[in-house]
C-alpha cells in the first residue's frame, strides 16, 4: 500500500525489485488516510509506504505496526500550471502564478489555484503553510479549489479554469502529465519537510521485508530522486 | 344441515342486519337498491369482509363466528366468486384466467377443463386474448368461468350477466340452471333484474340499507310482499292505503268509495284500522268492452285509463281511480287495440279478492327513502 | 484491460441482485400494503444509505464489520473469517448501500396492485404465496426490473463504500469502478476512458436486455 | 343537418361496418351481443378510437372524415360519455369527479350544478365519497352525472344502468326522458336490456359482429325485423321457415300443414320459394276454451303446451305445433289459470294473418352464430 | 459545525429537485406512454449516470464543462462565466448525476395510471395538459415523491461529482457531505460523526416528510 502521490515512482522501483530478486509485487496506491485506517482494521497490506509520517507514527502508537518505520524520501511541492497558456514559470519567483491571479481578479477574471485539501493532505498543509508563509492565504481565499487528495488537486490545477496549482513534484513528472504542464519546484525551506515514513506492518512476508529494506538502498534512493522526492 | 346460513350485523361503516340462509341446490336472490350492502354480504361469504357481528356457516362448517373468534380464510372456504367489476388478472390471457382455480386437477387436465368453461360461457376462440383485449360483457364471461372453474362449496354471484345481451344471458342463465341440477351447491346472486330473479331464484332475500327485509320463494314474495317498503323495492306498484271496515256484518276494506272483499287477513284486524294493502297486477282483470269478463262480480271499479305504454307484445296500463290512486298493470298489445284502450277513456276493473294482500303494521308512508342511504 | 476487476464487479452486482431482490420484495410488499404507525419513519430509514456520502458510509461499515464491531463479530463465529477486505465483505456493504435502489421501485409497484386482484386470487384458492408468485411478482414485475437495473448499475458504478470497505485487493475486492478511478488519479486517461467504456458496454447491455424484456409485456391494465 | 351521422368502416383488429345516424332530441339504442362493437363506435363518436375508414358528423360539424385525414380531439368534441368501466377519477370524490366537466361555469356556481346533478342520480349525501367507498350501481350513477354535467353536444352512454337496481334504474329512465325533452341533441345508448331500448329509443340500431344491420324504430324493428338474425338478435322467438304455395288462386305461406293466409308481402315471391317469416308474439291468440275468441277464424293452428313459466303477473307459453316448431309468447297469469294451461294440453292458437312478417332472401339458418365473433 | 456547508447542500438539494422534477414528469411520462423503437436504448440511457463511478463520472463532466469544451463554451456564451468550480456547475452536475433517480420512479408511476382515465378526461373536456396538472399528476403523486426523495438525499450524499467538478469552495461548492469527508480523512470522527448526524437529520426530517405526505391519500385503487 503507497501513497498515491508514489504511483510512478514505486512502479519504476517495484519493476526494479523483481527484476532482481524474483520476488513479484502487488502495489496498492491510494489516499494514506484510507490505508491507515484501513491497516487498523486489519488489511492485508505488508508494506505500508505514507505519504506524511503522522500515519505511520499513529498506527505504532495505536500498537497496530511494530515500530515506527524509517523515513524513505521527502515530497516536494511544485507549481504547476496548463502549458503554454500563461507566462512561463519563473524559478526566481515560483509563486509568480499566484500574484497573476490575484490580479486576474482585481481585473474581473477568477483564475483558480488548486491545492489537496489543507485538513487532511500533506501536500495540502505544505501548500497552505507555503501561501501563508507568503501572506497570500487570505487573499486566495476565493480563488483556492481543493482536492480531495494531490492528484485530484494536479487535476483541477490542469482545468481550463485554473491559473495552476501547488501540487505534488512526483505527479508533474508523470509522463502523461509533463507534455501538458509547466511547472517549478517550491523551496523546500518553505514549508515543514513533507518526509514519507514508510513501515512494515505484522503480515510483512519475505518479499514485503527484502523491498523494505532495498528501499533504502542507494539504488531505490536514486529512483525516488528521479521522481521527484529529496532524498538525504 | 348443509346449507349456508349468512347472519350479519354492525352499525358502521357499512350498516348491516342480515340474515339468510340458502339449501344446496337452491339458488337464493340477493335483490335491493344500490348501495344496499349486497356486494358487502357476498364478500362476507368469501371471507373477505369481516363485519363486526356475525355467523357463516356452510356445508356444515363454521366460516365465521364472531362470537368465537372464528374466521376461516377466503382459501379455505372455497367460493366461487364473480367480483362485480370482474377482478380479471390482467397478465393472465382468458384461458390462463380459467386455469388458474383448477390447480387441485392434475396438470395436463387444467386446459382442456379450461377450454371447456370457456366454451360454456361462449367464448371459444378468445382463449388467447388478454382482459384488455376483451369487451365488457366478454370480460365478465371469463369471469364467471373463472369462478365456476373452482369447484365451489357455494357460487357467489355479484350481477354475473349485467353486460351481457339479452340473449346470451339467457343462455347462460340456462347454463346455470343446468348446473344446478348437475352439483348440488348453494349459489348467492346479487341481480338488479328482478325478472332474471323470479326466472332463477327458489328464494329471493330483499335487502335495504343493510337491512334483510323478507326472504321467500319469488311467487311468495311478488304475491304477498312483507311490507310497503319491500313491495316498492320489488318495483311492484298498486300499494295502496285502506281501513277496515265492517258492511252487513262482514269486513271489508275501504279504499276510496269502494268496499272491497278480501279473501283472507281482515279477520284479524279491528275495524277502522289504516292498513296498507297490495294487489299483483295479475289480479287486476279488464272488463271487456263487448262482453263480459270472468269475475265481473268481484270488487269492481270504475276508472280511467291514465297511461298506455306499449312494451312489444305486452302493453302497460296505468289507470286512475277516482279518488287519485292509480292501478298499474301489463295486458297483451292486442287486447288494448281490440278494447280500444287510449287516455282518457273510461274503463271497468275487477280486483280479485284472492289477490289482494294485506300488510299490517305499516303505512304506505314508510316508503324507502333512498337519503337514508347516506352517512 | 483489468479483466480481474471487471470479473469482481460482475461478481459483485450480480451477488447483489440476487440477495437484494427477494428482500426487496418482502420489504416492499410490506410497506405497500400494511398500514402501520411510524411506516413513514421506515421508509426514510430504508433510504438513508443514499443520503450519506459512500466514503462515509462506507467509513461506518468499516467499523461496524471490524472484528471487535457486533457485526464482524457475528460474521467471524458463523464462517470463521473476517469481513473487511474480503469479497463477503463488499457485498454486504453493497448490499445495505443499495437498499433503496430495491425497495423504493418494487413498493411503489406493488403500492399499484388493485387489492381486488388478490382477494380474486384467493377466492381462485391461491394460497398468499401462490398469490405473490402468480399473480402479484407479474405484475409488479416493471418495478422489479427497474429496481434489478437500478441496483445492478449501481453496484457496477459503486466506489466510496466500496474502497472504503473492501480496500481495492486485487481479484477481491477491487472492482472496476475502482480500478477506473485508480488510472483518473494516475493520469492515465485513455486507460480510464476504455475501461470506462468497457463498464459501459456491460451495464448497458445489461440495462437494454432489462429494459427490452419490460417493453415487452402485451397486456395492459385498466 | 344538424344529426349526428356514424358511418365506420374497417376489416381489423376489430371489424367494423357500420352506418347509423340520430336526430337531435333523439335516442339512438345500440343493441347487439357482447363483444359486437358498441363500445368501440361509442369511442370513435367520442374521438378516443380511430377507424380506418369513416365519417362522423354533428351539429354540422364534420368530427372525422377519414378521406380528409381530418379528425377533431375529443375535447372539441363535446361529448357527454359515461364508460362501460365508470373511469371514474380515483382521487376524486364523487363531487369533484361530477366538479371537473363544470370548468366551464364561473368558479362559485360549480358546486351547486355539481350538487344538483348527484341529487338528480339520487347521490344526494355521498358527494364526498371516494370512488373506492362507493358500491357498485353508486359508482355508475356518478359516472352519469359526469357525463350530463359535460353539457354535451352528442350523449353517448355505454349500459348507463346496468349496475344499478330496478327502481333507480326507472328513475333514472325517466330522468333521461326528461333530459331529453330540456336539451335537444342526439343521445345514444349502448345497452342489453332490450326492453330499456324499447321503451326510452326513438330509433334502434342492431349490430353484430361490427356490423350495423338494422336501425328502425323500436315498434318497427319488432314488428318486422329485416332478417332473421335481427329478430334472434332481439331475441324474439317465433321465426319460422315456410314456402310460398298457391291456394284456390291465392297465395299462401305454407307452414308444416297450415297453409297461412298473410296479409302482405307475398305478391312479390314466387311460389315455391323458401321464406323465412315472424310473427310477434302479440299476435299469437290464444283460443279460449269456453267460448270463442275473436279472430278465431284467422289461421287456426293446433297445438300443445310444452311450456309454462310464470314470471309475476305474466306467463311465458311455449307450445308446439305439429311438425315441431315452437310458438312462444306471454299472457296474463290469470288467463293461464283461466283457461287451465299445464304442460301437455292441446290448445288452439290464431296466428293474425297482419301480423306475419316475411323476410325474403334469408334462410332460417343463417342465425347469429356466435363462433364467427372470434379472430 | 459547518453551516455554510450545510446551506450549500442544501440550496443544491432543492435546486437539483426543482429542476428535475420537471424533467423527469416529462421524460418519464414519454416513456411511460409513448410506444416508439429504442425505448429500451432511451431507458438505459437515462439510467447511465448511475453506472459510472462518481469520480468518474465528475472527471468527464469536469473536462466537458471546460472553457473550451462545448457545454463550457455554450454555457459562457449564455450566461459570461464559468461552468466548473461554481455552484451553477455543481448544480448541472447534480443534475446530470440524479437523472435516473428522478426519471425511473415518476415513469413506472405514469405507466401505472389506466388509460381510460386520460379518456374520461379529454372527455369531460380537459385539455391534455390540464389532463395532466387535475388527473395524471395526482395519480402519480407518489411516484413524484419518490423521485423527490431520492434525489434529495442522493444530491445531499453526492460527493465524488461534486468535488470533482466544484473543487470544494467554501461557501460555494463545498458541501456536507465534503465536509463530512474531509473530517473522517483528518481522522476527526468526533466532528465527521456530528455533521453526519446534521445530514442525517435533515434528510430524515425531509424523507419523513414526504413519505408522511405519500401516505395521507384517502383514496385507493381498484
Ligand atoms: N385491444 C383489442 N385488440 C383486439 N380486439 C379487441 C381489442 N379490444 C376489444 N377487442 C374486440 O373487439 C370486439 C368489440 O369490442 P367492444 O368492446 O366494442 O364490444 P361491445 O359491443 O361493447 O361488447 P360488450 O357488450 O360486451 O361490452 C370484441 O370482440 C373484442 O374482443
Ligand atoms: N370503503 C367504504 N367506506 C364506507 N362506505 C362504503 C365503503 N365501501 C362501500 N361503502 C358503502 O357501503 C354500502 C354498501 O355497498 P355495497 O357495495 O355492498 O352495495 P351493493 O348493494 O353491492 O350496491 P350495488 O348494487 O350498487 O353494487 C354503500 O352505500 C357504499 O357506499
Ligand atoms: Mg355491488
Ligand atoms: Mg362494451
Amino acid at each position: 500500500a503507497a501513497a498515491s502521490s508514489l504511483q510512478f515512482a514505486l512502479e519504476e522501483a517495484a519493476a526494479r525489485f523483481s527484476q532482481q530478486t524474483g520476488h513479484t509485487l502487488r502495489l496498492n496506491f491510494g489516499s494514506s488516510g484510507n490505508f491507515r485506517r484501513q491497516i487498523a482494521q486489519g488489511a492485508p497490506f505488508e508494506l505500508f509506504l505514507s505519504a506524511d509520517e503522522g500515519f505511520v507514527q499513529a498506527l505504532y502508537q495505536d500498537g497496530d505496526v511494530d515500530n515506527d518505520g524509517v523515513i524513505y524520501a521527502r515530497g516536494r511541492l511544485a507549481w504547476v500550471q496548463p502549458k503554454g497558456r500563461y507566462s512561463a514559470p519563473d524559478e526566481q519567483a515560483p509563486l509568480a502564478g499566484v500574484h497573476a491571479a490575484l490580479e486576474a481578479l482585481q481585473a474581473g477574471q477568477r483564475l483558480r489555484i488548486a491545492i489537496a485539501s489543507p485538513e487532511h493532505a500533506p501536500y495540502g498543509i505544505a501548500a497552505r503553510e507555503v501561501l501563508r508563509n507568503e501572506g497570500l492565504w487570505d487573499a486566495t481565499e476565493p480563488l483556492r479549489v481543493q482536492g480531495e487528495n494531490v492528484s485530484q488537486a494536479t487535476q483541477f490545477a490542469l482545468s481550463d479554469e485554473a491559473r495552476g496549482g501547488l501540487v505534488a513534484y512526483s505527479l508533474v513528472l508523470a509522463p502523461t502529465l509533463s507534455e501538458r504542464s509547466e511547472y517549478v519546484l517550491i523551496p523546500e525551506a518553505w514549508h515543514t519537510p513533507l518526509r514519507q515514513r514508510m513501515v512494515l506492518t505484522p503480515q510483512a512476508g519475505d518479499a514485503a521485508r527484502a523491498f523494505y529494506t532495498w528501499l533504502q538502498q542507494s539504488e531505490a534512493q536514486a529512483i525516488f530522486h528521479q521522481y521527484g522526492f529529496s532524498t538525504d | 344441515m348443509v346449507k349456508l346460513t349468512v347472519e350479519a350485523q354492525q352499525a358502521g361503516p357499512i350498516p348491516l342486519n342480515a340474515e339468510f340462509s340458502c339449501l344446496p341446490g337452491e339458488l337464493l336472490a340477493l335483490v335491493g337498491p344500490s348501495g344496499s350492502g349486497k356486494t358487502t354480504l357476498l364478500r362476507a361469504i368469501a371471507g373477505l369482509y369481516r363485519p363486526q357481528h356475525g355467523r357463516i356457516e356452510c356445508a356444515g362448517d363454521t366460516w365465521l363466528d364472531t362470537q368465537r373468534q372464528q374466521s376461516l380464510s377466503p382459501q379455505r372456504r372455497r367460493v366461487g366468486m364473480v367480483f362485480q367489476d370482474y377482478a380479471l388478472f390482467p397478465h393472465l390471457t382468458a384461458l390462463a384466467n380459467v386455469q388458474l382455480p383448477l390447480r387441485h386437477l392434475p396438470t395436463p387436465l387444467r386446459r382442456p377443463k379450461a377450454e371447456q368453461w370457456l366454451e360454456t360461457v361462449r367464448l371459444k376462440g378468445l382463449e388467447n386474448r388478454y382482459p384488455s383485449e376483451l369487451s365488457g360483457g366478454q370480460r365478465q364471461r371469463v369471469a364467471l368461468a373463472r369462478a365456476l372453474a373452482r369447484d365451489p362449496q357455494v357460487l357467489l354471484l355479484d350481477e354475473p350477466f349485467s353486460a351481457v345481451d339479452q340473449v346470451t344471458r339467457r343462455r347462460l342463465q340456462r347454463e346455470l340452471a343446468r348446473l344446478r341440477q348437475q352439483i348440488s351447491i348453494p349459489i348467492v346472486l346479487v341481480t338488479h333484474d328482478l325478472e332474471e330473479a323470479a326466472a332463477l331464484a327458489d328464494q329471493i332475500c330483499v335487502l335495504h340499507n343493510g337491512n334483510s327485509l323478507q326472504q321467500a320463494p319469488p311467487e311468495t314474495l311478488f304475491r304477498t310482499p312483507a311490507s310497503p317498503n319491500v313491495a316498492r323495492l320489488l318495483d311492484r306498484n298498486n300499494v295502496f292505503d285502506g281501513q277496515v271496515v265492517e258492511v252487513d256484518g262482514t269486513r271489508r276494506l275501504q279504499w276510496g268509495r269502494y268496499a272491497l272483499d278480501v279473501a283472507s287477513g281482515l279477520e284479524g284486524l279491528n275495524v277502522g284500522e289504516r292498513v296498507a294493502w297490495y294487489l299483483p297486477p295479475s289480479d287486476i282483470v279488464l272488463h271487456r268492452r263487448d262482453r263480459p269478463s270472468q269475475g265481473e262480480r268481484e270488487n269492481p271499479v270504475a276508472a280511467s285509463v291514465d297511461e298506455i305504454i306499449v312494451l312489444g307484445g305486452m302493453t302497460s296500463v296505468a289507470l286512475r281511480v277516482p279518488h287519485g290512486d292509480m292501478l298499474r298493470f301489463d295486458i297483451a298489445t292486442h287486447a288494448v287495440r281490440r278494447n280500444q284502450l287510449t287516455p282518457g277513456v273510461a274503463v271497468n276493473v275487477s280486483l280479485l279478492a284472492g289477490g289482494i294482500h294485506l300488510m299490517p303494521g305499516h303505512g304506505v308512508d314508510t316508503a324507502p327513502d333512498e337519503k337514508r342511504n347516506t352517512p | 484491460m483489468d479483466w480481474s476487476a471487471l470479473s469482481v464487479s460482475l461478481r459483485l452486482a450480480i451477488f447483489t441482485c440476487l440477495f437484494l431482490l427477494p428482500i426487496g420484495i418482502w420489504v416492499g410488499r410490506r410497506l405497500a400494503t400494511a398500514q402501520f404507525r411510524g411506516k413513514g419513519l421506515c421508509e426514510a430509514l430504508v433510504a438513508l444509505p443514499l443520503v450519506l456520502p459512500p466514503t462515509v458510509l462506507g467509513f461506518y461499515l468499516l467499523q461496524s464489520f471490524g472484528r471487535e464491531a457486533p457485526v464482524g463479530q457475528l460474521w467471524m463465529s458463523l464462517t470463521g473469517g473476517g469481513l473487511t477486505f474480503t469479497f463477503s465483505g463488499i457485498l454486504l456493504a453493497s448490499l445495505v448501500a443499495n437498499l433503496p435502489f430495491a425497495i423504493q421501485p418494487i413498493q411503489r409497484a406493488f403500492e399499484n396492485v388493485p387489492h381486488n386482484l388478490r382477494e380474486a386470487a384467493w377466492c381462485s384458492g391461491l394460497s398468499p404465496w401462490q398469490t405473490l408468485l402468480l399473480i402479484e411478482l407479474p405484475l409488479v414485475w416493471p418495478g422489479i426490473l427497474s429496481a434489478t437495473a437500478l441496483t445492478f448499475a449501481h453496484t457496477l458504478g459503486e466506489f466510496g463504500v466500496i474502497l472504503m470497505v473492501g480496500g481495492a485487493i486485487d481479484g477481491e475486492t477491487r472492482t472496476l469502478a475502482i480500478a477506473i478511478y485508480d488510472r483518473v488519479q494516475a493520469f492515465d486517461e485513455q486507460g480510464a476512458a476504455q475501461m470506462a467504456a468497457l463498464l459501459l458496454v456491460v451495464s448497458f447491455t445489461t440495462l437494454g436486455v432489462v429494459y427490452g424484456l419490460a417493453g415487452r409485456r402485451r397486456w395492459a391494465r385498466g
